[in-house]
């Protein structure tokens, strides 16, 4: 490796380690979805009633709703932070490419997001009584889907950083792009749960995310400098 | 004409109303289309004609003032 | 503003003066290929390293001295040897592993400043500093030992280029670039 | 051919070509739309299946199909505006997505209307109504996003970004649709099926498509006209307008 990409993996790796230690910091971010998750999971037998195996039934479409709302949330936040202390700006002024600078940051923003979900679902799961054979693939299902919903959802988020009202904004914008995600991820659940084989759809989350992975950083480099920009 | 009378076509054998209100909904859209714009663009030139055209707002002027307060600059 | 030509070489020190909502901000930023909107004409810049020190301090709240400099060092691709040396010279080598927030903001200030000295120390001469008022804030003692920092910087061929409402005690020349305000 | 492409850019040739175009083009959309309305209401045979209700589709068809490749267009143009920075190319993209909503719009209530009589209830999660409803939100958060940035050259990039991401997403929304669509419900109707359509049925369909398209770039060229002079109040040619008018 020459000098230059010791000098970038050495810059990726600082910033990995500075968003996880800012989160470590701020627990509150990191908890903030996981007890959105739990709230509005709690809801629903409230609403629909506690019948097992009518909540049975529901349970893949509403984990995986209150999956896209909590990482919805989540994601609205991500750069507010970095733009109102001016560190947005000293990230695009540095020579290290934006394009995985973007990445980490998104890389950084999933782990304490989107795996905290992923880990804690089956314990949602179990309480919308989901049957137990599809865990394994609930959480298969939450590992993939939620790392393309961070990264769509940092897409909206660059966008719309520099907005003042841009909460409601930021979801008419990433919704729509979170549906696949939806369809094929709570698909996948569905038929763990009926005892198909959900690997058709595991297989297509997959391949949306490698998409997400190599399309997305573009969007979001080119969304931070129109925000920081029009700041 | 597919229809025998006046009357066959505006009900269409019950399915009459839909078909007419979707019509009535794309005329709608299309003049939408197509009226609000030019309107707007009508008026904004009748607009243009009657103020006096808007002093250009003063721009802050750059004097470049080159103060090199030491020898050989 | 219009009709603006500005042509800054190596060894160039340029101030920018004007009252306030001038432009001084904007043009700094424009230089610093920040803000590039609603700009006709063209801006190029051939450095190999770029500083700019906005208003905002650009460090986080929730992170040490020590630690975001460190991050600063790693953006430009530097490794963080000279911290230390950096904190020293605007006086917060005490204070580099209080977490920020704790700082008052003078002392904030002098972190971002901090990242001036990593760029001096890292002794790459073609640089160019971009500095929006970089005096505000600063003892009397801070100001002068800045002030010789950016004379050595543009001697050794750097070009430096700031915004100040006060005067600089400086002897090396000076292109002044005064921003009328709407005349 | 470069100096073509560079002359586009300038609004005031804009204006006077879009002027042209439309002298021509306007009066024979208004043609192709009302004989392709006629024949297809009054003179295409009923279909048996059916019954009279299908004769919506000689509007929601169209609408569909040109509400979506109206979103390419958006887009394109906004990926032309990021790529040579053309400012007639980030007004194209804007003037395009107000139009397209409405076809959108369109689409989905004469979708809506049509489900009524064919399977008793006004709103139908049928794939094809489904990806539109869809496509509308994408339309509504490129023109939400234009509103929300005050600096309106920002406003334009950003909706660029935002639609050539929406772009990439839409054949993956509309297979995950059709996927979803088929897995709950087994093709009964399958609204847009068009291969079991008499021949006389299908050629005021193809005429009111090209009538859609022509409606599509006339509604985007006398957008493209306001917003020139919008943008161009304070410079001359607008100002020769306004006098010569």
């Amino acid at each position: 490796m020459s000098a230059s990409d010791v000098s970038v993996g050495a810059f990726l790796g600082a910033s990995l380690k500075r968003q996880l230690l800012l989160a470590y910091r701020r627990p509150v971010d990191t908890i903030n979805p996981l007890l959105f998750f739990l709230l509005v999971v709690t809801l629903f037998p409230l609403g629909i009633g506690p019948d097992p195996s009518q909540l049975a039934e529901f349970a893949p479409g509403i984990l995986w709703i209150v999956a896209l709302l909590a990482s919805l949330m989540a994601a609205e936040g991500m750069f507010r932070q970095d733009y109102e202390d001016g560190s947005l700006e000293q990230l695009l002024l540095s020579p290290q490419p934006l394009y995985l600078a973007s990445l980490t940051y998104t890389a950084a923003h999933w782990l304490v997001t989107g795996l905290p979900l992923t880990l804690l679902s089956p314990l949602f799961a179990t309480m919308l009584q989901l049957p137990v054979a599809a865990l394994p693939v609930l959480m298969m299902s939450m590992l993939l889907g939620t790392a393309i919903l961070s990264l769509v959802g940092s897409i909206g988020a660059a966008l719309t950083v520099s907005l003042k009202r841009g909460g409601m904004l930021i979801s008419l914008i990433i919704v729509p792009l979170y549906i696949p995600v939806l369809i094929f991820a709570a698909g996948a659940v569905r038929f763990a749960a009926g005892g198909f084989d959900p690997q058709p759809q595991l297989l297509l989350l997959a391949g949306m995310l490698s998409l997400a992975v190599a399309l997305a950083p573009f969007a979001i480099s080119a969304g931070l400098r129109i925000s920081v920009d029009a700041g | 004409m597919y229809f025998d009378s006046l009357q066959a076509a505006l009900t269409m054998d019950g399915h009459g109303i839909y078909v007419w209100s979707v019509v009535v909904v794309s005329v709608l859209v299309t003049a939408g289309l197509l009226v609000l714009p030019a309107r707007s663009a009508r008026r904004f030139i009748a607009g243009l004609g009657v103020d006096e055209a808007p002093a250009p707002k003063a721009a802050p002027s750059v004097r470049i003032e080159e103060v090199n307060n030491a020898p050989g600059s | 503003m219009e009709g603006l030509d500005l042509d800054i070489s190596a060894g160039n020190m340029v101030l920018i003066e004007g009252p306030n909502g001038s432009g001084k901000t904007t043009l700094l930023r424009s230089l610093a290929g920040l803000s590039r909107l609603g700009l006709t004409g063209s801006i190029a810049r051939d450095c190999d390293e770029l500083l700019y020190l906005g208003h905002r301090a650009g460090i986080k709240q929730l992170l040490t001295p020590r630690e975001n400099l460190v991050w600063a060092c790693r953006s430009q691709g530097w490794n963080p040897d000279t911290i230390d040396s950096a904190l020293e010279r605007v006086g917060l080598s005490g204070r580099a592993d209080v977490l920020c927030q704790h700082l008052s903001a003078g002392q904030q200030r002098r972190v971002n400043l901090a990242r001036l000295y990593l760029s001096f120390e890292h002794q790459h001469p073609r640089t160019l500093w971009l500095l929006d008022e970089p005096f505000t804030a600063i003892d009397r003692d801070g100001v002068t030992s800045l002030a010789a920092t950016m004379a050595q910087q543009v001697q050794r061929g750097g070009a430096v280029v700031l915004t100040s409402h006060q005067d600089l005690p400086l002897d090396i020349p000076l292109r002044r670039l005064v921003l009328g305000g709407a005349a | 051919m470069w100096t073509w492409f560079h002359k586009l850019g300038s609004p005031p040739w804009m204006y006077r070509i879009s002027g042209r175009i439309l002298a021509i083009l306007l009066p024979l959309t208004i043609a192709m739309l009302v004989v392709g309305a006629v024949w297809g209401l009054l003179y295409a045979p009923m279909d048996f299946k059916q019954g009279n209700s299908f004769r919506i589709i000689y509007f929601h068809v169209p609408a569909s199909v040109v509400a979506l490749a109206g979103y390419y267009v958006m887009a394109i143009a906004g990926a032309v505006s990021l790529i040579w920075r053309m400012k007639m190319a980030e007004v194209a993209m804007k003037c395009a997505a107000p139009v397209g909503a409405a076809l959108t719009f369109l689409s989905l209530l004469s979708g809506a209307i049509w489900g009524k009589p064919t399977w008793g209830t006004y709103w139908v999660w049928d794939a094809r109504i489904t990806s539109m409803l869809i496509l509308f939100f994408l339309y509504l958060g490129v023109i939400a996003l234009y509103q929300a940035y005050e600096n309106k050259e920002a406003a334009g990039k950003a909706c660029a970004v935002l639609s050539l991401v929406g772009m990439v997403n839409i054949p993956i929304i509309y297979k995950s649709v059709d996927w979803w669509y088929s897995l709950h419900q087994p093709a009964t109707i399958k609204f847009t099926e068009e291969s079991t359509m008499h021949s006389s049925m299908f050629q005021p369909l193809l005429l009111m498509i090209l009538a859609f398209y022509c409606l599509f770039t006339c509604a985007l060229l006398l957008n493209m006209r306001s917003e020139l002079l919008r943008r161009g109040a304070s410079t001359s040619w607008v100002r020769a307008l306004a006098g010569a008018r």
